[in-house]
């Protein structure tokens, strides 16, 4: 947002209310979802998300590394969100920087409030969410691919937890921001939701809006984490029932 | 007892206040705790604050010095907002690199000040490409009696309305000049207490808390940044609500700030 | 039952299984598992391959930027090769400062990408002592399921055999062009297992292994390079024989490499 | 001292014998105490000494962090001298550089050498000084701060330890160097004084002297020790009338 | 090898085969080996070869450090090979680099390979190697050096490790490469042998050697191996042989 | 017997055989141990010496390199003294980042070397602003057998004394030439044993000591730096006499450096 001496501003919004890559201003860009790709983990999501491609593991509840920082009343929960070196348009060095870190951190509350610690005491839920390739709402993404990995590895929560970014771009409140929009927009919003509770786990914003703008931007990212919930539990569902006819297929034979 | 239990006995006790409308200090639910603000306080910055509110103490010190732009912000200075949770200001603070809470907390302070354009950067440029002002903001928090960030914040904007930009001692003007400041945005914090919701919570507060909400606004009735933060959750509509109320404690908080 | 106990059947039965020359997932000792190599998988590097060795899985990124040359390497450009062993893909991978095995993946592939010139490093030089390209391979290992040298080897050979020099976007010529790759080097790895040596090791059979080998072979008939690992042996005899099979296995993964 | 190619050198000391801030040589610079500032701390104080001013904070006894470094049969005493970024002109990179691991040492081994460690087994007592202004004389006046936060604590000490430097400036030598003195001077002598026992627990030189100069500077220390630590008592007796009579007011009350 | 843009290639093997410094191709630099020079170690050696100055000493079988490292059924072995600052040309920056940190492990696994690590459960054996001068095959002379410091701490093994670098040179195999003949070789194949065995528990290889060239090389890695093997025993029983007279002279006093 | 026990009891015998004027080897309370110089010990450096105090071996390379001088002395060359306190010299040395004891063991060195101005560092400037010589002292300590503050400086000394600056190799002179020294500073510690004071401690009276002093002194009869370490205390009137028996020993040491 509004990058100090930054390059011309594109044409963000045409006459026709259409955005840069043809979107409406309530759309979504397209989401694919396969679950399970990795071997090794406990559970695993793979996200494909306009052109965001990011990748979730689970592991635990499993023993709990550094000792120290085992609770005895729960599970602790470790998020690592981590951008590959290669997944931005310029060079980032490996290992997290602080803006890892801090998104690391909110999406560790955010998955702390809807995972069943307490059934767990003394053990560590770690989830490890890698960004392959970015292109603004990477953290948005990361939660979803998280949410199914911890759904694939069987962690009992309260509820999926669906995320988008709602921005502001030329004057106006639109959903699920891409990277130019991002760069050269005036707001951005990410969220996550737990359906059930109507509650926010994630919440952020650095920008400009008004009053009258926030609320909008509010329910149009409930709106558009109410779709890509539909997304997520059908990949599910999907996942679950191949496997169950594989399960059965192996049973008849 | 155990440590696990009386945490818990206390926060069952914060709550239950809260469900009545109280707070363990005697404060409204809507009530900040005594704001100080004593600008200029250390001399070798160039500009500084030292910040109470209530318990809490943070001293923000600013130093300008000259150096290159970024690649890609040729005409622009640079603000870096650093913070520390030096051991001295809790026994929960560990020396060693800065942890999650620190990074939390120099961020939300920083995003509140760059998205505000609280610095004009262009005008921290002395020559393009070449030459720059670069602003560095630290944050040095000394007594940690809870809602840190938004003590942070105001110190690190009172220190940035009181701060000189060195041209002299670095050469590149006749005298030194204070540093223009365009937006004036406070950071307003709350936490969850049950179903009620406070502002300005003390360290047990936030302890007891489940979730913790950030809303920055500006003087011309902008939400500038928002962080939530903690265990804990909120509806849009609980959302809207603590926008309302930073924006009233914001217009109260920024007449001190600038005052001072 | 312990894990050490379980880990000692665990390995007599694979060493047991292979003295009949038949391996825990029904291969012969001296075959690899299913070889795929997706190029082009990462849009923003410059060249990428993502490359799936049975269970085991490793994503390539390729980013060339300018630079300065060394010192001492005045009309060459720079090829570094990283590896991260990120916690995501094996339960013993620990976040935190590459350990001795990431080091020793990512110098063991950099030792057969560079001892077999596969890019003549001159020719990524702009001007001489002044700017040269300066060219990542940054390998990302997203699954392992064993012989983690030789799949991030094969994703490298691919995803350089795929790059672009992207001479347009650094002001540095009219178009991107694609980056020359002059040699198609091929590592192989063996393990001992008893008496016998097994290519392309599992996870379990790696744990299983008394000595890892590898071997690196050109496309013109030459060891570039070779690594003995872990804790093991092997007679001269058992090295020339592993270097037979390398150069075998190395032009048919080489064909693979190439056309995908 | 001696900065190599460091620029003209000032006036240190006048003909009427005054120096640069008019002080005579055996004359302190002006200090003012405050007793536990803080409120989290298990003691705490701040002093402004000339122009520098310096927090200590101390905590403990307690639990030894990290635990492989407790002894059995005594308190470990740590303690971490560290100078704010914005404390000097030119700005410091946060974090203890190589300077003040060296003090923090020297410092913790004079605290160590005063306190009854053997009392409190198995623990921690930690001290933290944050040099908040720096003008010459920081690691006297830290440990000024942190003796009275240690007494601020309740620890058990043997007694204070006042601390001050002594110099040579313009070939005299001089009480208590400020920034000018200390960088032009020609040698620079912290020290600290067990004032009952009348022993040195902390001695540093660094500059030229010969023998005569330097008995010379050695008796000009332990008499301005002497007038500190009649400040540090006087500063924490009128802290503990000021409690003592609060809590008189409050039992009156 | 092969250095990229690097200076005029020396001349390395003349008209009468021999080599820069006037070997043969299958002769071994002159050695020199110093048993038990340090006093702290449970075992130490130095060796000179050629220019080649290292340092090598053992500690243990002592308690794992740190902790959880420990293994119940056997010791852990630990090697750290390190070079000082000024071993080489161009001053390096203390503490361990990625080749350093590499070589460290090969020559721990080939160690791990013939110390009966069994014997000595919930320990380590601790291997430090320091490089002070380097001239090419410093990790073979720090085998060369921690395998007699570890007989001299008197740690079970299998056998003495001997290990010695073989190159190509003018496009010739050539035995022991030194530094101007590394520099510019067309390969370097670095192994360290079980002489009782007849296996290599290191082995590495860079450059360019074909079938025939391969075979060869090895050949003559393992005669220079045994060679080295010869002298190293031969310094081990002077050492005892002084210690033992020695010890009888103290006895007859 | 526990390891608290064994050392108590061997403190008090170190302090029992001090206060009857003795000590574990057998020296007076004023004596040194053996000392020896062999400087030139490491051809890779520009200056070298190994020095053996008794059990204690410290071995200092000096290297020379042009660098940029500091922006606050354009006109000087840079010195800079490291030291590595590596784990083969000693059972209680660990891998790792420079602890406290050799960050103090390194300052102290340079303290010394630089308050008695032995290296004239406007010498080692080769353009102002632009050029000089950046001159590392790297101390390696060998095998800790005590004192290794003086065994270190005097390493450092002599190290320095015989070195080279490696003009021609840099291209800033037609030929290499002996760096001059100027002053020759020799540091001398005692500890406290009850309420004597001997120099030069071993391993074991360092351990057994309640307080360390070290007295630097010069050529010219200057006290050009001291460092009091370790737990203890030290009267006026001790640190006098410590300075006139550094005054002595330094005298003898300094033609030992001087001669080797």
């Amino acid at each position: 947002m509004g990058s100090v001496g930054a390059k011309e501003v594109p044409e963000l919004l045409n006459a026709e209310g259409r955005r840069i890559d043809g979107r409406r201003l309530d759309e979504l860009r397209p989401i694919s979802i396969k679950i399970a790709p990795l071997t090794r983990a406990d559970g695993s999501a793979f996200v494909e998300w306009g052109e965001n491609k990011v990748m979730a593991a689970v592991y635990g509840p499993r023993e709990v590394h550094p000792r120290h920082l085992m609770e005895t009343d729960k599970a602790i929960v470790q998020c690592r969100y981590n951008m590959a070196a290669f997944s931005v348009d310029e060079r980032k060095r490996p290992g997290l920087d602080r803006r890892s870190q801090e998104i690391s951190k909110v999406i560790t509350e955010a998955f702390e409030s809807v995972i069943f610690t307490e059934e767990f005491p003394k053990t560590s839920i770690d989830i490890y969410i890698e960004v392959l390739q970015a292109n603004a709402g990477t953290r948005c993404a990361g939660l979803v691919a998280a949410s199914l990995a911890l759904a694939d590895a069987g962690i009992p929560m309260a509820d999926l937890v669906p995320a988008v970014a709602v921005g502001k771009v030329a004057g106006r409140i639109a959903l699920d921001l891409k990277k130019e929009e991002d760069n050269f927009g005036e707001a951005d919003l990410p969220m996550a939701l737990v359906p059930q509770s109507g509650r926010l786990v994630l919440l952020q914003m650095e920008g400009h809006l008004n009053r009258g703008e926030l609320r909008e931007a509010l329910d149009l990212g409930v709106t558009g984490c109410r779709e890509i919930y539909r997304k997520m539990r059908e990949a599910l569902r999907a996942r679950y029932e191949a496997a169950g006819g594989a399960e059965e297929a192996e049973a008849a034979a | 007892m155990s440590e696990i239990v009386a945490a818990e006995i206390q926060t069952t006790h914060i709550v239950d206040l809260a469900r009545s409308g109280q707070r363990i200090d005697g404060r409204g639910l809507d009530d900040w705790r005594p704001v100080t603000v004593e600008p200029g306080f250390v001399k070798s910055a160039d500009g500084s604050a030292l910040v109470h509110v209530g318990a809490s103490a943070v001293l923000c010190g600013v130093k300008l010095e000259t150096g290159k732009p970024f690649g890609d912000t040729p005409n622009a200075g640079v603000l870096t907002t650093n913070a520390e949770l030096i051991p001295l200001s809790s026994p929960t603070f560990e020396p060693g690199p800065p942890q999650p809470t620190a990074i939390e907390l120099s961020r939300v302070v920083d995003r509140s000040i760059r998205a505000a354009e609280t610095i004009d950067l262009t005008k921290l440029c002395v020559a393009p490409a070449e030459k720059c002002w670069i602003c560095y903001v630290d944050l040095h928090v000394l007594d940690h009696g809870g809602n840190l960030i938004d003590t942070a914040q105001l110190a690190a904007l009172a220190a940035l309305t009181h701060a000189t930009v060195p041209a002299k001692r670095f050469g590149v003007g006749e005298a030194d000049y204070p540093l223009e400041v365009a937006h004036f945005p406070i950071e307003c914090s709350f936490v969850r207490l049950g179903d009620r919701i406070v502002v300005d919570p003390t360290f047990e507060e936030e302890a007891a808390g489940q979730g913790r909400i950030t809303v920055a606004t500006d003087e011309v009735g902008n939400v500038v940044a928002m962080q939530k933060g903690k265990v804990g959750a909120f509806s849009p509509d609980e959302v809207v609500e603590t926008v309302e109320r930073a924006f009233q404690h914001g217009d109260r908080l920024r007449a001190i700030a600038r005052a001072a």
